[in-house]
């Protein structure tokens, strides 16, 4: 998940406490979240919503291929924005979002 | 751990399900004048469903690369 | 839950434990987001947005029980194919989509 | 198993409200020169709510039938 | 969260036990979710989608305003409409939408 | 209970992150001749990060302000 600037820090090390295995988890969320959005959005930008056919033709492989590439790259990019308006950590995030 | 991991890869499935059959519902049926799929509709859901699979699975392949890609800059850099 | 088929299996039985209830959970969770995504589309498909007035007029209501029929349908014929694509068993189906 | 329920319940009927109040919203309100709901729009707001708890209703009752259908075929076969 | 109507028993007592802690996080949860809805709706009702600017003109402020107003009011005047027809409460509430 | 709020927050902001993306990619992303960002298409990335920004900040002190009200109100009457 080099996206979220934390995947340095996921490296597997001896001892396994209920810490780790919640994070682990929120990890796993995070990263299927991710892609299941990132399905959505492609399909989206690259699928026809004829459905004359069931394989993908040509254009739409194509398309996936560089949808995949500029999502990715968004996804940095945002994150980047969010770092260096001082939001990405934690604690600041959702407290500059109102606090109610 | 094993356990926690199965249940939310069946939750991540009956998800992935449900939003299926939703897409393909609001995409392939736009004729309420009967409560039967027409075989326009049934072809319509069957091609749907079919290429949202080999869609996931493009992106899947793709995105693996990327994740590949990045661990391996990550670790020529420490 | 016949669409998921694990309906069979879900008979009452004497002597509850964590795993049943879990799994009754799951269920119910499942079946609840079926019912509200089949609310959410029949009301796009059926109920028009002038809302000029505040009951159902026949076009409307005939529309529904058409559009839950047919959304059953597809539930049934999606869920099929996944099945028929070896995709229907939990550990396998979300293995199949990318393996991060 | 009653409180987990109950709770279950508790959050269903909060996300239900909470969704019917966003789709009243975008659907009644789209003038912004005032902050303050026009009789028009609140009116609309009314019978999108009251509308929608009868088209949930209907939905309700036409899937329960449809359970009870695949209930009886289910038994039949066993 | 007053437009829930129940802001006047989440007053602060001596005390912690299980439940209210679990109140208290069903209750942020819905605050949080109520907010991101209203986020989003004035996003898409206020800010136009062009980008060619980073901040918000005039208008787009103005707008945010007058919509956070509306949106409070709506969902105030839902709440009354759904506790007038007997669903506002918990128990109520769901079982009133079928009872599978 | 800390901890829990803690995480929670985590949850929220990595929810509001990945629907920023999605909602700037949308938006900004329509031409796929090519993998990489155009640099108009990365302008209106940059736009529209900054701009979601503030406008959660202005909807969330508008909120705040109305939540102030409201229990001033409710302290009035009883």
């Amino acid at each position: 998940m080099s996206f979220l600037g934390g995947g340095r820090g996921a490296t597997p090390t001896s001892g396994v406490n209920m810490e780790k295995i919640e994070m682990a988890i929120t990890e796993l969320d995070t990263v299927t979240d991710f892609f299941n959005r990132m399905v959505q959005s492609c399909h989206a930008k690259c699928i026809s919503a004829r459905y004359a056919d069931a394989d993908l033709n040509k254009g739409e492989s194509v398309c996936i291929d560089r949808c995949v590439a500029k999502f990715n790259d968004v996804q940095k990019k945002v994150g980047e924005k969010l770092q260096s308006r001082g939001q990405a950590n934690a604690g600041g995030a959702a407290g500059g979002f109102g606090s109610f | 751990m094993t356990k926690v991991i199965e249940k939310k890869q069946m939750q991540d499935f009956l998800r992935m399900y449900a939003n299926l059959a939703e897409k393909c519902f609001n995409t392939c049926c736009n004729d309420f004048t009967s409560k039967a799929l027409s075989s326009k509709e049934e072809t319509c859901i069957m091609n749907c469903t079919e290429k949202f699979i080999k869609h996931s699975e493009r992106v899947g392949a793709r995105f693996a690369e990327y994740n590949a890609d990045a661990m391996n800059a990550s670790q020529n850099q420490s």
